[in-house]
């Protein structure tokens, strides 16, 4: 099975581990994922506080060339990629004017788009699609004894309710659990990071971010498994900061869910880029 | 009848397929010459206008008249056919109510014409030559028809007996009208020969409440063979269409295209059709119904595929007007 | 068709039409149309001479069809085609011209106005020239009432109809009727104690001769139209005999299954055979099987042996009675939105987050709690949050407003004060308190201390135990958290789980919101789109006590005028199927909003139920083979008028 | 011609429970607005045909506007939605067939908006000025067709009906 | 000084309206010939705007004779427009729907059009100098026959098609309706039955034909006979196809000169503009237009019968081969430029398309139900070649993004004729006109040369309807009428 892949920029720098993971926990299924030739931005922050409409055509032209390329999906890793591409996705079926203006954009690049494509995030495909059997079937070492939150962060499901719920998401826990690690309650799963403020409002995002590792602290988390990578640097990089300002001592590994995923398929972990993260993975990772 | 039925063939604007209709009554063909004598078919027959401007008026019983009507010739022969005709019968789509080529009338002659002539891929020299109706060669004139800016139906010069259409009609109905004129018990006149009934009464498919969610185009989808094809998202003008073809097209899984014309009453066919098929699409969110009527494509080439000659407006209003 | 002879008559109105319209000139061009026999102009068409001229010329020039171009046929069209009648015409051969209205009240010059004026006429006169006898038909009226729902809006329906010396039928799902307005400790905004002016009417209800009371029953099916409708009714199986019980109560104090209790919100426990609540009626229990020992593992039996009159019979079955009546009131009442869809609000995550009805219970006297107001560990709260707009106006969840909620908030946080002496919070976006002492209430309430926070209670999050309120403060203009003891969410109101259900089995439409849709959302609240079915109190949408208990009235006295009539006409503009001409396509099916249109499979034809069908003509304009027609409004009539209309 | 004394003939068809008496509230409140619109009645925009528009066109209106209930207070429940469905597709033929779309309007008039149906006339009468008059094609094909002779109306009216149809003004008699 | 005039109105027993105009000089000897085409119906015009799936559909109409070869040819102008490929079964389907139709054809214009100039006699009383007189004269039990076979044809392709005349099936990618084992059966049987009438047509024909003197001669005499470039549809084996294949172009020698598919047609035909016809005149634009002459200088070439046997090196299947080698060897070699040739060519082609449903229909794929393969790609430009009955026919389409039709050009089989029909029938005036003699008989067999193309002009005509006065007028050099036989 192929799918369109759109990488978006972290994917490339930052966020390197996820991508790695990604196609060798999917490779591991049988499912292979192509770039989009000359994919671009996708519009995210900050385009998007400042220009909402020029973001949406960005997003538009990758489906417009996912489409031109003859596929039917695109799969994305980034959170942010997705709801960005989503919502050009959903306006252009939706909103007349919407659809206007990002083919009047589109035409001016010598593109179209017809609305063929629709986007999938990678959370969407492994478990709604792929769907728990064929997971449950790739486990090999199951994670005994060990602990773990999932962390959706906030544009997963929002604003409208695309694959997950808003508020309390599914998915992943059902991906987690698999692994035949013990997942969590864990009422912040939904809450914002901060991501997209991290530059410029720095007090604010540690008191999102101490939160949220507060609880997973207070439930006894070993993990925090994620499927976004700014929710991923956040939590993780600023862990020390968080404990400067709030005298705290957290110390939780933060890691993609498939990462998590590739452990428990016993794949090579030099393909699963373990070890990048500021906080070690620690035994997580040696079993 | 004590002799023969004097019969006469005629063909206007047409393709041919209507005469190529009587002779899909097969061996039947052979009976008809017993009860019947041809006295006029160009097609298959070496008869001249000479033999019909010979003849008595009323000498023929009965004129099937099949295409539309497009210049001053062919109404000069339908005016000489009634004449000498007893019952005219308008056979087929187009004498009906002007079937496809009609669809000339959503465009001016001049258009047709300068894409003919100088736009079309192939044509060279495009310095604007035109087929002219009177020209000058070397040996002396020649001379060719000037043609209306519009489409005709017969009815629309003649009186019309009875109505029998199809494109082209099926040889049951064409079997069917000869045994009713034989016989002498003739319908009221200006009857269509056919059932006063819509495809959908012949269709075999099965059919429940029409609510389409989105309108898909023939190639677009492969439908369920045994659900209406309406329901399917499919337009198909077979709620609105007479029935007498046996819902042939859409038993091969095509949609009907209103060949037969509208049921009797019905002042405009594609009217009718455009009713039904945006009704099917209603929608509380005015977005939502227009974007679904949005997916029709070309109402006017759909609903009025074969019935533009007959309908009110029967074709564009040309610029120079508006 | 016999020989056509048409009457035209142009009308003065006095000045208000001479004035503008020459109407000699329109008479005298009148004259000139085709199959007109006879046009004259008058003073006054409408007045006694005005008709006798018309009926004299019916009789004089055998006239067959008349025309008067006068004011709107909204105003006089009933006036003339009872003069025709009287002439002994039918009443539909006439037709109007409103030259009025249309032509001397909004035209400026005297010239354009009488053109006008005879295109009008022109097109009355090729339109009446199509039209045909109609025939008015009338049913007999059944005068009994059903009402569905034993709330406070139902039983008020039932208390005025019963007091006409009408029959009524009350049709309760639950064991006892009373409704939401039962389960109330107080009402605002008089404070007054909920049970106390209740009670009474549901007595009353009870002991009147004129109301039967099918308490734990349900509507299965409504067959007929308006004066003649067939309703099957199911009466589920109580497992306790009505006449023999005489509600001593043993059976429930004896019995060991022990249930949460749904009418105290599951903050209580009743026990499987049960009374809802002390004050029901009819006050006599019912066993709930699934959660009864006996009719789960076989075994116990207890009440049945305690039963003195040996009234217990778990042998008893549904039973399905179909009962005759003239009209319906529907009264099926509201829900409130289930409070775990919004996590964020911490319902279900923790425990002191409860919703404004299981804090009513919790202050009820009769209350699990016998009216103490305590934490799930048994101690007093000192800080209290009253969440307003939970759900309501929030486009994830409902947009709408729930009414309501801000006063009947203010109650809440009143007796929160009242019991706990604690600190209370009111978490509200903008306070409406639109009612009749409402404001006052208002104020009474911010007199007492509790503190008013403007700003949306958007999140109760949990942190070491202790709860917070996340709001954005819109007057500080700060974002806020408040910790408290206990939060209480005063959820949305929204329609009942099975609204769909009782719209499809009543005839009913229901608005976006979900809520029963009224025929006209000003003219005619009460009204649905199915003669003869009435809508009150909250299944029609959010609503008070005050409000439900005078809707309740008024679709009393909607019922009353039908049943007092006696009749029911049939109006013959209805739709009308050319089974010839049908091809079956279904098209028109889906479309009537009132059901009209069946399908005959025999046939594979349309046909029309005239009785339901109330010639819209939505099915007419949807026929693509023309062979449903909606009678005097056929295409003929309606082209002919178009295309006369042009001529002059 | 677009000079100024050209007067165009719009036909108006109104549903009865709303619109026809929002246009009889414009009378009863003397709001003044241009001659040049004829109305009919139906008792719902529901039942407004494609057929009505086309047959107005057809016998030289010069312009076409349907008027029901807004959404949501229709007399009947539904009936405007199915009048907006058809007004789309109307407007897509009416394009194909040549004619501007300022010709053709369908609007939404309460019983309580005579003021607002005024309006809506005036800007109509207006806006169809500034395009000229509409010729239908039928006019222009009997023009060019010299001895043709009148083509009858387009349906399937047998002989006698025609007369009476004639004498009931639905084809058009010259 | 005007010149004698005769003018044959309207041809009749083809396929749409004609008209000849024959110019005599003083001593009443042909001095020129002109065909006209007195139609236009602006189908090139009318079905821009339309959706594109729709053009076979509509196409059709331009021919109810050959709606098969505008359906097919349309068709596959959308597979090529949308970039999808049929599933095999379906290509077999329609290939196999396409010969039933040529059978359907080749059959009504033997029998019914052209043989009874032959069977009853050119000169013979026009009122049975057609079918009905064909069939008293070959016998009921031949014409039964006759009739039999075409309405096989007719109802196989209606099986596949939904209708015979106006088919529907064809979709871009596939068919919409596959073959059921029950029909394949009743095709087999069909088609079986039609081989040994092909078979006997060639006997008939034979008879009839061949073995008299007379006929041979006035197939061979020098007045039918024009030597031009002949076009047709080859397989990859260089056998004729009438479905699918190249495009091949053979000089009047018989050498191979231009081979092509799709798009490229645009450089090897050019079509004039002229101004007493409205059927413009097409020809090869690498040789040239040279006026209306013969030779291997002249762009003039013909398509047809004659043309594809002349252009392919074989037939596809083992009888008609061998028909093929007898037509040759008959005639003289390759190429054969006698007009007339055509029927027998014809016949060889019966004989082809009988073999060749019969071999399809015995396909086991031809049952296969998945037909069709949805387009995924956007629309833009297609062109669909097919070998209608009467000669090559191309269609050409533009469309817009929504795949509705922006632009269409059709060059249709007749057209490919109309420079040659001009000069065959001046030829054969010419040879046959003598001092103004003029005759009923006489004007027939100049018709003859006419008809042998078999020329459809409801398909030449694609383009608005018409007609003119019908009678031959004589006039002296004076300009005075002396004869006028009103027909």
């Amino acid at each position: 099975m192929n799918y369109a892949y759109m990488p978006g920029c972290s994917s490339h720098s930052s966020s390197r581990d996820y991508e790695m993971s990604a196609l060798a926990v999917l490779k591991a299924l049988g499912v292979q994922l192509e770039e989009i030739k000359d994919w671009n931005c996708c519009g995210s922050t900050p385009v998007s506080s400042v220009a909402p409409v020029t973001s949406m055509a960005l997003s538009a032209r990758n489906l417009a060339l996912a489409e031109e390329a003859g596929y039917r999906e695109v799969v994305v890793t980034c959170s942010s990629c997705y709801s960005m591409l989503k919502r050009a996705e959903t306006y252009y079926r939706n909103d007349p004017a919407a659809r206007e203006m990002m083919a009047g954009a589109l035409k001016t690049m010598g593109r179209q788009f017809e609305g063929m494509v629709t986007v999938k995030h990678i959370l969407e495909l492994m478990v709604y699609h792929l769907g728990p059997e064929r997971l449950a079937a790739a486990v090999t070492k199951p994670l005994k004894d060990v602990k773990i939150v999932p962390y959706y962060g906030c544009l997963l499901g929002r604003p409208q309710k695309a694959f997950d719920d808003p508020e309390t998401p599914t998915s992943m826990d059902e991906a987690l659990r698999i692994t035949g690690a013990e997942v969590l309650r864990f009422d912040r799963k939904s809450k914002c990071c901060g991501g997209s403020v991290m530059l410029t409002k720095q007090k604010a995002v540690l008191r999102l971010v101490e939160e949220i590792l507060w609880e997973a602290a207070d439930r006894g988390a070993d993990v925090i498994a994620v499927a976004c990578p700014l929710c991923q640097l956040n939590l993780d990089a600023y862990q020390t900061r968080v404990n400067a300002e709030f005298g705290t001592s957290y110390r939780i590994p933060v890691l993609y869910f498939t990462q998590v995923l590739g452990i428990a398929m016993g794949l090579d972990k030099k393909h699963l880029a373990l070890g990048k993260t500021f906080v070690p993975a620690g035994r997580v990772v040696n079993i | 009848m004590s002799e023969k039925l004097k019969l006469a063939f005629y063909w206007a604007a047409s393709c041919g397929g209507c005469d190529v209709a009587v002779l899909d009554t097969d061996e039947k063909l052979l009976e008809i010459a017993k009860i019947a004598d041809i006295y006029f078919w160009p097609v298959a027959m070496d008869f001249k206008y000479k033999d019909i401007k010979a003849l008595d008026k009323d000498f023929l019983d009965v004129c099937f008249f099949n295409g539309a009507v497009r210049n001053s010739e062919q109404e000069e022969i339908a005016r000489l056919l009634r004449e000498k005709s007893k019952l005219m019968i308008a056979f087929g789509s187009c004498a009906c109510f002007g079937g496809i080529p009609a669809l000339a009338n959503l465009y001016d002659p001049e258009e047709i014409l300068s894409w003919v002539y100088s736009g079309s891929f192939s044509t060279v020299g495009k310095n604007g030559t035109r087929p002219l109706t009177r020209v000058s060669v070397p040996e002396g004139e020649l001379t060719l028809p000037e043609f209306y800016t519009a489409v005709y139906t017969l009815k629309d010069f003649v009186e019309v007996d009875y109505f029998l259409p199809g494109c082209p009609p099926p040889p049951e109905l064409i079997l069917g009208a000869v045994e009713t004129l034989v016989s002498g018990v003739l319908p009221p006149r200006g009857s269509v020969l056919a059932p006063d009934k819509t495809v959908c009464d012949q269709c075999p498919r099965e059919k429940q409440d029409k609510k389409v969610a989105a309108f898909r185009r023939p190639h677009e989808v492969i439908p369920d063979p045994d659900r209406c094809l309406l329901e399917q998202g499919i337009v198909c003008c077979g709620p609105g269409t007479r029935a007498g073809c046996g819902a042939r097209c859409v038993q091969a899984n095509m949609p009907c295209r209103g060949c037969f014309g509208p049921t009797d009453g019905v002042v405009d066919h594609g009217a009718k059709l455009a009713a039904v098929i945006a009704t099917t699409a209603t929608s509380k969110d005015e977005n939502e119904a227009a974007e679904r009527i949005g997916q029709i494509v070309d109402p006017a080439g759909t609903f009025y595929r074969f019935g533009l000659a007959a309908s009110l407006l029967r074709g564009k209003s040309l610029k120079e007007e508006n | 068709m016999p020989d056509v002879r048409i009457g035209v008559y142009v009308c003065h109105c006095g000045s208000n039409i001479a004035d503008k319209v020459d109407c000699a000139g329109v008479a005298e061009f009148a004259g000139g149309l085709p199959k007109v026999t006879i046009a004259r102009d008058y003073q006054y068409m409408c007045a006694d001479p005005g008709q006798d001229l018309i009926r004299k010329d019916i009789k004089d020039h055998k006239l067959n069809r008349v025309v008067v171009a006068s004011c709107s046929p909204r105003m006089h069209e009933p006036t003339f085609r009872k003069t025709l009648e009287s002439a002994g015409l039918n009443a539909y051969f006439f037709e109007m011209a409103n030259i009025r209205e249309h032509v001397s009240w909004v035209t400026e010059g005297r010239e354009q106005a009488t053109e006008k004026a005879k295109a009008l006429v022109a097109a009355a006169v090729a339109r009446v020239f199509y039209h045909e006898p109609l025939y008015e038909r009338f049913a007999d009226m059944n005068k009994r009432t059903l009402v569905v729902g034993g709330g406070i809006a139902g039983i008020e329906a039932a208390l005025k109809i019963a007091a006409s010396g009408n029959q009524v039928v009350i049709v309760e799902k639950e064991p006892s009727i009373g409704g939401n307005m039962a389960k109330l400790d107080k009402t605002f905004p008089t404070l007054d104690c909920s049970a106390c002016i209740l009670t009474p009417k549901m007595v009353a209800a009870a002991q009147d001769e004129n109301i039967t009371l099918y308490t734990y029953a349900e509507v299965e099916k409504v067959e007929g139209y308006v004066g003649n409708f067939q309703v099957t009714i199911r009466k589920k199986a109580r497992s306790v005999d009505m006449d023999k019980c005489t509600g001593c109560g043993i059976c429930y104090n004896k019995c060991p299954a022990k249930v949460p209790n749904e009418f105290d919100e599951g903050l209580g426990m009743r026990k499987a055979i049960y009374v809802p609540f002390p004050q029901a009626v009819p006050n006599k229990p019912v066993i709930d099987r699934q959660n009864c020992t006996y009719f789960q593992k076989g075994k116990c039996g207890v009440c049945s042996k305690v039963c003195p009159t040996g009234a217990v019979d778990y042998a008893q079955e549904d039973q399905l009675v179909t009962e005759d009546f003239g009209a319906i009131i529907v009264s099926t009442g509201f829900e409130t939105l289930d409070p775990t869809l919004g996590p964020q609000w911490g319902y279900g995550r923790y425990d002191n987050v409860i919703t404004a009805l299981q804090f009513e219970r919790l202050v009820n006297a009769s209350g699990p709690t016998q009216g103490k107001v305590v934490l799930k560990d048994g101690t007093v709260p000192k800080r209290v949050a009253v969440l307003h707009c939970v759900g309501s106006r929030d486009l994830n969840f409902r947009e709408y407003c729930s009414r309501f909620c801000c006063m009947s908030s203010l109650k809440l946080a009143h007796l929160a004060k009242e019991k706990t002496g604690g600190e209370v919070y009111s978490f509200y976006i903008d306070m409406r308190a639109f009612g009749k002492g409402y404001e006052e209430f208002y104020n009474r309430v911010m007199e007492e201390g509790i503190h008013f926070i403007r700003g949306k209670g958007t999140e109760v999050i949990q942190r070491a135990g202790e709860l917070f309120v996340r709001t954005e403060d819109t007057l500080l203009g700060k974002y806020r958290e408040v910790p408290v003891d206990l939060v209480v969410l005063n959820v949305a109101t929204v329609p009942r789980a099975d609204a769909e259900k009782v719209a499809q089995t009543f005839g009913i439409q229901r608005s976006p919101d979900g809520f029963f849709l009224e025929a006209h959302v000003k003219l005619e609240p009460l009204k649905t789109a199915t003669d003869g079915v009435f809508i009150a109190g909250g299944c029609q949408g959010p609503k008070d006590i005050p409000d439900s208990v005078s809707q309740g009235a008024g679709a009393a006295a909607e019922a009353l005028s039908l049943i007092e009539a006696g009749k029911v006409k049939i109006s013959p503009v209805v739709a009308s199927v050319d089974e010839a001409r049908c091809g079956g396509c279904k098209a028109c099916l889906a479309l009537c909003p009132y059901g009209a249109v069946d399908f005959d499979d025999e046939k594979k034809v349309a046909v029309v139920n005239e009785a339901v069908c109330k010639g819209c003509g939505t099915c007419a304009a949807s026929c693509a083979s023309g062979a449903m027609g909606v009678r005097h409004f056929t295409d003929e009539q309606i082209l002919a008028q178009i295309g006369e209309v042009l001529a002059v | 011609m677009k000079n100024g004394d050209f007067e165009p003939r719009i036909v108006g068809i109104l549903c009865n429970w709303c619109s026809y008496a929002g246009a009889d509230l414009a009378g009863i409140s003397r709001i003044k607005y241009p001659a040049n619109i004829r109305i009919i009645r139906v008792m719902c925009s529901g039942r407004v045909e494609p057929t009505f528009v086309l047959k107005a066109f057809a016998e030289g209106a010069d312009g076409v506007l349907v008027s029901g209930c807004h959404p949501g207070d229709c007399h009947y429940g539904e009936g405007n939605y199915k009048a907006y469905a058809r007004k789309v597709l109307i407007e897509k033929l009416l394009h194909q067939f040549g004619i501007e779309k300022e010709r053709f309007k369908l609007t939404w008039v309460s019983a309580n908006e005579g003021e607002r149906f005024a309006q809506i006339v005036s800007e109509m009468v207006s806006e169809i000025k500034e395009i000229g008059p509409y010729r239908p094609p039928r006019e222009r094909m009997r023009e060019l067709q010299p001895g043709a002779g009148t083509p009858p109306a387009p349906g399937w009216l047998a002989e006698e009906e025609l007369e009476t149809a004639v004498a009931g003004g639905a084809v058009a008699g010259e | 000084m005007a010149l004698k005039r005769v003018t044959i109105d309207p041809i009749t027993r083809l396929e749409g309206h004609g008209k000849i105009e024959i110019f005599l000089n003083e001593d009443g000897n042909v001095e020129n010939a002109y065909f006209q085409v007195p139609e236009l119906r602006g189908f090139e015009k009318f079905c821009q705007g339309r959706p594109a799936e729709e053009m076979p559909r509509i196409t059709p109409r331009i021919c109810g004779v050959c709606p098969e070869a505008h359906h097919m040819a349309s068709t596959k102008a959308l597979d090529q427009m949308y970039g999808v490929e049929p599933p095999r079964a379906a290509q077999k389907l329609r290939e196999l729907f396409y010969c039933a139709h040529m059978i359907h054809s080749h059959i009504a214009h033997f029998y019914a059009l052209a043989a009874p100039d032959f069977v009853v006699g050119p000169s013979a009383d026009p009122k049975v100098r057609n079918i009905l007189g064909l069939v008293e004269k070959v016998g009921v039990e031949t014409g039964q026959e006759v009739i039999k076979h075409r309405a096989y044809a007719q109802r196989i392709q209606a099986m596949i098609g939904g209708k015979a005349t106006h088919p529907v099936c064809g979709l871009p990618g596939g068919l919409s309706k596959a073959l059921k084992e029950e029909e394949r059966e009743e095709v087999e049987k069909m088609a079986r039955s039609c081989v040994s009438f092909a078979r006997k047509s060639l006997k008939i024909f034979n008879e009839v034909v061949l073995e008299k003197k007379e006929y041979v001669d006035l197939v061979r005499s020098d007045f039918y006979a024009v030597s031009t470039y002949y076009m047709g549809m080859v397989d990859e084996q260089d056998r004729v196809n009438f479905y699918d294949g190249d495009v091949k172009v053979v000089d009047p020698q018989g050498k191979e000169v231009a081979r092509f598919r799709g798009l490229d047609y645009l450089e090897h035909i050019g079509e004039r503009v002229e101004p007493w016809t409205y059927l413009k005149v097409p020809f090869l634009k690498k040789i040239g237009w040279k006026g209306f002459v013969d030779g291997p200088g002249s762009g003039v070439y013909r398509v047809a019968p004659l043309a594809r046997l002349n252009v392919a090196s074989g037939m596809a299947t083992p009888l008609a081969q061998q028909e093929y080698e007898r037509f040759f060897e008959v005639l003289g070699g390759k190429p054969v430029h006698a007009t007339l040739a055509n029927h027998w060519a014809r016949l060889v082609e019966l004989l082809y398309a009988a073999e060749r449903v019969l071999e399809l229909s015995r396909d086991e794929e031809i049952t296969d139900p998945k037909i069709r393969n949805l387009p995924t790609k956007k629309p833009v430009e297609g062109v669909g070649i097919v070998e209608a009955p009467r000669g090559t026919l191309f269609h050409h389409y533009r469309a817009d993004v929504d795949g509705m039709i922006q632009s269409v050009n059709l060059i249709v089989a007749t057209g490919n004729n109309h420079a040659a029909i001009c000069m065959s029938i001046k030829k054969a005036a010419q040879g046959l006109i003598r001092n103004g003699e003029v005759d009923d008989g006489l004007l027939n067999m100049i018709e003859m040369a006419f008809r042998a193309y078999d020329p459809c002009l409801g398909c030449a005509t694609h383009s608005l309807p018409g007609q003119m006065p019908m009678e031959v007028k004589i006039y002296d050099h004076r300009g005075e009428k002396l004869r006028c036989l009103k027909r």
